[in-house]
């Protein structure tokens, strides 16, 4: 029974077609928003489910240079990995699976997906793809320091002993006291997460991985087909898993009685939270060289990170 | 499985995209091309979106007179697009090769590498010329898709 | 008490072997190999059988050399002792040697004196478990000196090869100043306490530590980290892990930097009992931290696959060093779970490594190219290693890297002191340079594009791929199944650790305290098995999905840069048009932004490796200076 | 300012946005745009400027014999035009101009041509300018005339024409103010012999319709002037160069 039940959970509720369908309407959403900021009409909001079936009926071609079973494997696993972070977050108030230790695997989860794509473009045998893959590696170095220091901020207020970096300790401490983003020590940290999310989803500004004027789109540039309609997906599942990830460890889940309500309510917020850091910066600024993107996630984003650090471990 | 091959025929009209070729064309018909995605023509509305690889492209388009340095490099490109794939000629050079007619450097029309599906017409066509002929493209796409089903 | 005589009849049985394979075995090759198959597993097999009395009733074996008992409860005879602690680093050291043995049979075939080649390989293991399992300082100083000597012949032992020499030199210089430093700690231990038997040295020691102890103190913890390749004393490592052959390299990087960590854990946690002292506990820390980063950038610098592997080693060691260093229950057990885990991924590692230099003939990343077409079990075996080191989730590198690192943070919540902290900050940064570095060589040696000149490359024989699935299956058992190693192995090793007048008390002749003292337990409890096991069918529906809608779409095999260029356009990569030339992005050209911001910090380690011996030799002596300094001042 | 576009990104988001939704709204091209070309055939008089001036030679003509004159065709490639409007400029009788229909797509570039066709008699097909009495060497013709056949010297008052060159388009007809200027009919060259042959019998050996029968007795010379072709064989034939066409 209870393997039936978890087959429903990763494979209905808060895993694959939930997240996967809350995902390409976030994708939407984002696209609509940003033409609406450049004053234009803009796509309709179910576009990337039209790409998504699009690149579905299209024909999956596999270079001959390419490494074949790595190039099919890599969106797959990405995919999984992605799932499986999905049932970490409580959607809705219910918390499927957590340990006592979850940021960790939270961080390391939010890895494979990048590690992935990096071996997925790396197996595809093209020199695009090779320069793609060593700027996607230098972004994942530039916005972990600031992510753990983030986590650690986030533990310190939070966790007691055993159960120090478990969310399900988080979302109950902000049940009890308010969201977290009500502590002043932690504004932020809340502000250096909301600047890794692009670079961790990679728009605009941060996307000099997939730089489809320079390299082609980068890592991708020879899947065609299912793969690609993979990769599609796992970059609007990673929109919405991290946007999740900001409103249960910063806004604090609502809970109002019925899932549906909640699940409703926690949609919406994840909506405000991509439009935010996701849309606003991508309709203001241009693409970074990564150089620049290095030293402006190991100075900027990590010095507000140390400083909400810094700022609760004086114990505020 | 029919209903969702149908989603899929549906969805190829719905979002094709677009991966550019100049082969020697004077820009005119390339800023035609781009200013179809700005504010005020915005081709985004019907999905249309350029790509950076022609291996995610759907609708191939192609300007300029196809002159001899282009002419293997097009060849190349156009067969490393994946099926269903369409052929936009914008603009009057990839037809006839407009004024350089005869010049020892043009290798001719587009028609004799491939089948041309939608030709645009007007030495830069005017933008709703363009949006027209890439949308009659996305039309094609789908006959294409379906075609390909059977 | 059949088995109080196995540890003995194993060290013994690896040095008879040395000594009969120098007389029969420099002949013929088959001889050769048997006698060397026969010790090594003879010692492999008596280590493993020793599992259930110590690690599962949790005795502890005594021995003493030639019946020498302790005569009114004062030790003079070399006694062996086999707690849990070093039963557990003797585990996986044994399991080495026999992979290592088994690689090297075909590996160091086409090369000649195997003779010597397998004398010294079983002197090394010896050395080895010989300092794993005894009891006796003197005779722990004696394998070390075994062990330094064996090493730095193996390194050198391709002459021919540009380096080599050099490296062996290095090797034995910096080894022999480590040594001396180690004797120089005996004997004044021995002046003080006049006895060599640990388990003694530590009663008497404790709690009355003398300014001569503590010098002592000082020498033995700067003697043993040259032995485990920390911080200042790593630059002879870099050398000779590349130049010795890879099953050497395998047990360079796998069992002798295991003893040095071994040693320390003795010296600290159970001859001086000073591991409860705060300054003892950030000096480690610190010095791991430093290990960690520091091998870790210099590795991305690097474009020697062997080179970078080394600099992984000593980086690796640092995350041990550092979660010794906080004396936590968890702590420790990361610690020793992570040395295990080291052991068989940087093993696995350095066997693909050697397939590659066995295949290709060169190490060299820019030379290298797309080998994963021409081996494919090499190329799958060294992602496997290369995500089990960067601490990929599945992968065994993992879950040791995620218990140092709440048990850094944990302690730095009950201490509230901020080094801790930083030190969870570097650890994972160091993790993602690791995968950084990976994703660097898998780039360079496996994808990318074929040259035409490698053509010629062959997966590696049979007999080499066994160690390599061996070691893969390893990582992946270790990595979900922690939690059953967590139970049966590591407990009592870190129990062990902790309890150090168990381990007098037993030595002393009374079998009965073994159970006597403290013990902790962990309660990991992350993954339950039952999604584990959904999830890896999901994996796989996917996986045959993947494969099966791919049937009709791949074209011919194409070589960049020979003749057939271009084998059709449409499955041809895409050059922009371009025909298809060798345009292969080799490990120098990757991590531009990130080279560029530290290029500061890479000219200062430019200059810090100069290669001249009389250098590292003077960083080893300030190291040890200094570590001396830091023990006379803080840990009074 | 950090980010420079933000208040205006955000005050975008909140305002109609500027698309044209063009497949729904029709929009028009602007006055005199440069569209798809119109072509009056009854206006052209087949003069072929515009043919001459095309650049990318978008027009082709294609002249067949019918039986009342000959089928004239102009065809404009719209593929091929590069809409610079030069043949409309130089189209004497305004037969060409340019339409703002800019929906220049479709399928098969065949259909993005404009043809246009006109029968015509050949009236005065083999007629002969000829400038009467009257004229004034105002050179009007002369300036109007598309092949520049018609030269006047006003100092000497001196006016020909090159009947080569000249189409017999008829504008100087219209343009000359004192209407002087006309088609005659001109006779019917015949094949005449000067009065100092020696009926040497050359000129009929030589004539491939063998037209012409000499009498060397009775110094007699005739030709059939029905199979004559007026080839002009005979006339380089003759040593005396008596023969001419009169």
């Amino acid at each position: 029974m209870i393997v039936l039940t978890t087959i429903l959970q990763i494979l209905i509720f808060p895993g694959f077609l939930f997240a996967s369908f809350i995902g390409l309407l976030l994708a939407g959403i984002d696209r609509k928003v940003l033409a609406r900021m450049q004053h234009r009409i803009g796509p309709p909001i179910i576009q990337p489910m039209y790409d998504f079936f699009k690149l579905c009926g299209k024909e999956t071609i596999v270079p001959a240079a390419a490494n074949r079973h790595v190039y099919m494997l890599a969106p797959w696993a990405s995919l999984c990995s992605l799932i499986v972070m999905c049932l970490f977050i409580p959607v809705g108030g219910l918390t499927f699976f957590s340990g006592n230790a979850d940021l960790i695997i939270i961080i390391y989860l939010l890895t494979i997906p990048a590690v992935c794509l990096i071996i997925g473009g790396s197996s595809s045998g093209s020199p695009y793809a090779a320069v793609g893959i060593s700027r996607e590696m230098v972004t994942m170095i530039a916005y972990e320091l600031p992510l753990i220091i983030v986590f650690l901020a986030i533990a310190r207020v939070v966790g007691r002993g055993e159960l120090v970096f478990s969310i399900k300790t988080v979302a109950e401490y902000q049940i009890a006291n308010g969201a977290l983003v009500s502590h002043i020590a932690l504004i932020p940290a809340a502000i250096a997460f909301l600047l890794i999310i692009p670079a961790e989803v990679g728009t605009q500004p941060f996307d000099t991985a997939e730089a489809e004027t320079e390299i082609c789109e980068g890592p991708l540039v020879e899947y065609s087909g299912k793969p690609l309609a993979l990769f599609k997906l796992n970059s609007s599942l990673k929109m919405f898993i991290m946007s999740a990830l900001f409103t249960t460890l910063f806004i604090g889940v609502v809970y109002t009685g019925n899932v549906i309500a909640d699940v409703v309510i926690f949609v919406a917020i994840c909506c405000l939270v991509t439009i935010i850091c996701m849309t606003l910066v991508h309709a203001v600024t241009a693409r970074l060289k990564i150089e620049h993107l290095f030293k402006f996630y190991w100075t900027v984003v990590a010095g507000i990170a140390l400083v909400s650090l810094i700022l609760v471990w004086a114990g505020l | 499985m029919s209903v969702l091959s149908k989603i899929i025929a549906d969805s190829a009209s719905k979002s094709p995209w677009i991966y550019h070729i100049n082969t020697g064309s004077c820009n005119g018909c390339d800023i035609e091309l781009v200013a179809v995605l700005t504010p005020r023509y915005d081709a985004e509305r019907f999905g249309f979106k350029l790509t950076g690889s022609p291996r995610h492209a759907d609708i191939v388009v192609v300007s300029g007179p196809i002159t001899t340095q282009s002419e293997e490099r097009l060849k190349r490109t156009l067969e490393q697009v994946p099926e269903p794939k369409c052929v936009v000629s914008l603009g009057s050079c990839p037809q006839s090769g407009n004024v350089f007619k005869g010049s020892y450097s043009i290798e001719g029309p587009l028609e004799k590498y491939v089948h041309v599906d939608v030709t645009v017409a007007g030495c830069t066509p005017k933008p709703e010329a363009v949006i027209e002929g890439l949308y009659k493209a996305a039309g094609i796409l789908k006959k294409k898709r379906e075609a390909m089903k059977k | 008490m059949m088995y109080a005589h196995f540890p003995v009849i194993a060290v013994m049985g690896l040095f008879l072997g040395a000594f009969l394979v120098e007389i029969f075995g420099t002949k013929n090759k088959y001889i050769r190999n048997t006698i060397v198959m026969i010790f090594v597993l003879l010692a492999a097999v008596l280590t493993f059988a020793l599992i259930k009395p110590v690690m599962v009733n949790g005795e502890i074996i005594t021995y003493w050399m030639g019946s020498w008992e302790p005569v009114e409860g004062w030790a003079i005879g070399i006694g062996y002792e086999v707690d849990a602690l070093g039963l557990f680093f003797g585990l996986f050291c044994a399991a080495t040697f026999v992979l290592s043995a088994i690689y090297s049979f075909r590996y160091m075939d086409s090369d000649d004196h195997l003779g010597h080649y397998y004398t010294l390989f079983l002197m090394l293991c010896g050395g080895v478990l010989g300092l794993v399992f005894t009891g006796d300082l003197f005779n722990m100083f004696i394998m070390v000196e075994i062990i330094t000597f064996a090493s730095a012949a193996l390194a050198a032992f391709r002459n021919y090869k540009f380096g080599a020499l050099e490296a062996g030199f290095k090797y034995l210089v910096i080894g022999s100043v480590g040594s001396s430093m180690i004797l120089f700690g005996v004997a004044l231990i021995y002046l003080q306490t006049h006895t060599l038997n640990i388990a003694q040295i530590g009663n008497e020691m404790a709690g009355n530590l003398t300014p001569v102890t503590i010098l002592a103190l000082g020498l033995l913890i700067m003697g043993f980290s040259v032995k485990a390749f920390i911080f200042p004393f790593h630059t002879p490592v870099v050398d000779s892990y590349a130049t010795a052959p890879a099953p050497i390299s395998m047990m360079f990087s796998g069992t002798v930097n295991k003893i040095g960590v071994l040693g320390l854990i003795r010296v600290l946690y159970q001859m001086f009992r000073v591991m409860d002292k705060e300054a003892m506990q950030m000096t480690l820390v610190v010095i791991g931290m430093a290990t960690m980063f520091i091998a870790v950038t210099c590795a991305l610098a690097q474009h020697r696959l062997k080179r970078l592997l080394a600099y992984h080693s000593i980086s690796q060691v640092g995350y041990v060093i550092m979660a010794i260093g906080l004396a936590t229950p968890l702590g420790v057990t990361g610690g020793l779970f992570h040395a295990m885990n080291h052991t068989v991924f940087k093993g696995l590692l350095f066997l693909c490594a050697g397939a590659v230099f066995y295949a290709a003939g060169t190490t060299n990343m820019d030379k290298l190219g797309g080998l994963s077409k021409k081996m494919p079990l090499t190329c799958a075996c060294f992602i496997v290693g290369a995500f089990a080191i960067s601490g990929i989730p599945p992968f065994n590198g993992f879950a040791s890297k995620w218990m140092i690192y709440l048990a850094a943070y944990n302690k730095g919540m009950e201490t509230g002191n901020f080094l801790y902290i930083a030190a969870t900050i570097v650890a994972v940064v160091t993790s993602v340079m690791t995968l950084a570095s990976f994703i660097k060589v898998t780039q360079t040696v496996f994808f990318g594009q074929l040259k035409a000149t490698n053509d010629y490359i062959r997966d590696v024989p049979l007999s080499m791929r066994i160690p390599m699935w061996i070691g893969s299956a390893l990582c992946i058992f270790l990595g979900v199944g922690y939690n059953f190693v967590n139970k049966t192995i590591l407990n009592p090793a870190m129990n062990a650790a902790f309890s150090a007048e168990r381990y007098f008390d037993v030595m002393m002749g009374d079998p009965a305290a073994a159970s006597a003292g403290t013990n902790y337990t962990i309660n990991l409890s992350v993954w339950n098995p039952i999604l584990w096991l959904v999830l890896f069918a999901i994996v796989f529906a996917a996986v045959a999905i993947a494969i099966i809608t791919t049937k009709k779409t791949v074209g011919k095999v194409m070589l960049s840069g020979s003749d057939n260029q271009d084998p059709d356009g449409k499955y041809a990569v895409f050059f922009s048009g371009e025909r298809s030339q060798y345009s292969h992005v080799v490990g120098s050209d990757m991590f531009w932004g990130f080279r560029k911001n530290f290029s500061k910090y890479f000219d200062v380690f430019h200059k810090f490796h100069n290669g001249n011996v009389n250098d590292y030799a003077t960083y080893c002596v300030v190291g040890g200076i200094i570590i001396t300094i830091i023990v006379f001042i803080f840990v009074r | 300012m950090m980010f420079p576009y933000l208040p205006l990104a955000i005050r975008n988001f909140f305002t109609r946005p500027s698309t044209v939704q063009f497949p729904k709204v029709p929009v028009e091209a602007k006055k005199n745009y440069r569209g798809w070309l119109a072509y009056d055939p009854e206006k052209c008089v087949n003069c072929g400027m515009c043919i001459k001036v095309c650049s990318p030679s978008a027009i082709t003509r294609t002249v067949e014999p019918v039986e009342g004159g000959e089928k004239i065709t102009y065809e404009f490639n719209m593929t091929s035009c590069t809409f610079c409007a030069t043949c409309v400029d130089f189209c004497s009788t305004k037969a060409i101009h340019m339409t703002e229909n800019y929906h220049m797509v479709s399928e098969d570039p065949k259909d993005l041509v404009t043809v246009g066709s006109r029968i015509k008699e050949t009236k005065n097909k083999n007629k002969k300018l000829t400038c009467g009495d009257a004229c004034v060497f105002c050179t009007l013709c002369a300036k109007n005339c598309p092949e520049e056949a018609i030269t006047v010297d006003r100092a000497e008052k001196k006016w020909e024409v090159d009947h080569s060159a000249c189409v017999k388009c008829g504008i100087c007809v219209e343009k000359c103010p004192k209407k002087c200027l006309s088609f005659e009919e001109p006779a019917e060259e015949k094949l005449t012999c000067g009065d100092d042959c020696v009926f040497c019998t050359l000129c009929a050996k030589n004539c491939p319709q063998d037209a012409i029968t000499v009498d060397r007795a009775e110094k007699k010379w005739e030709v059939d002037h029905s199979a004559c072709v007026k080839c002009g064989i005979c006339v380089d034939k003759c040593p005396k160069k008596c023969l001419s066409f009169q």
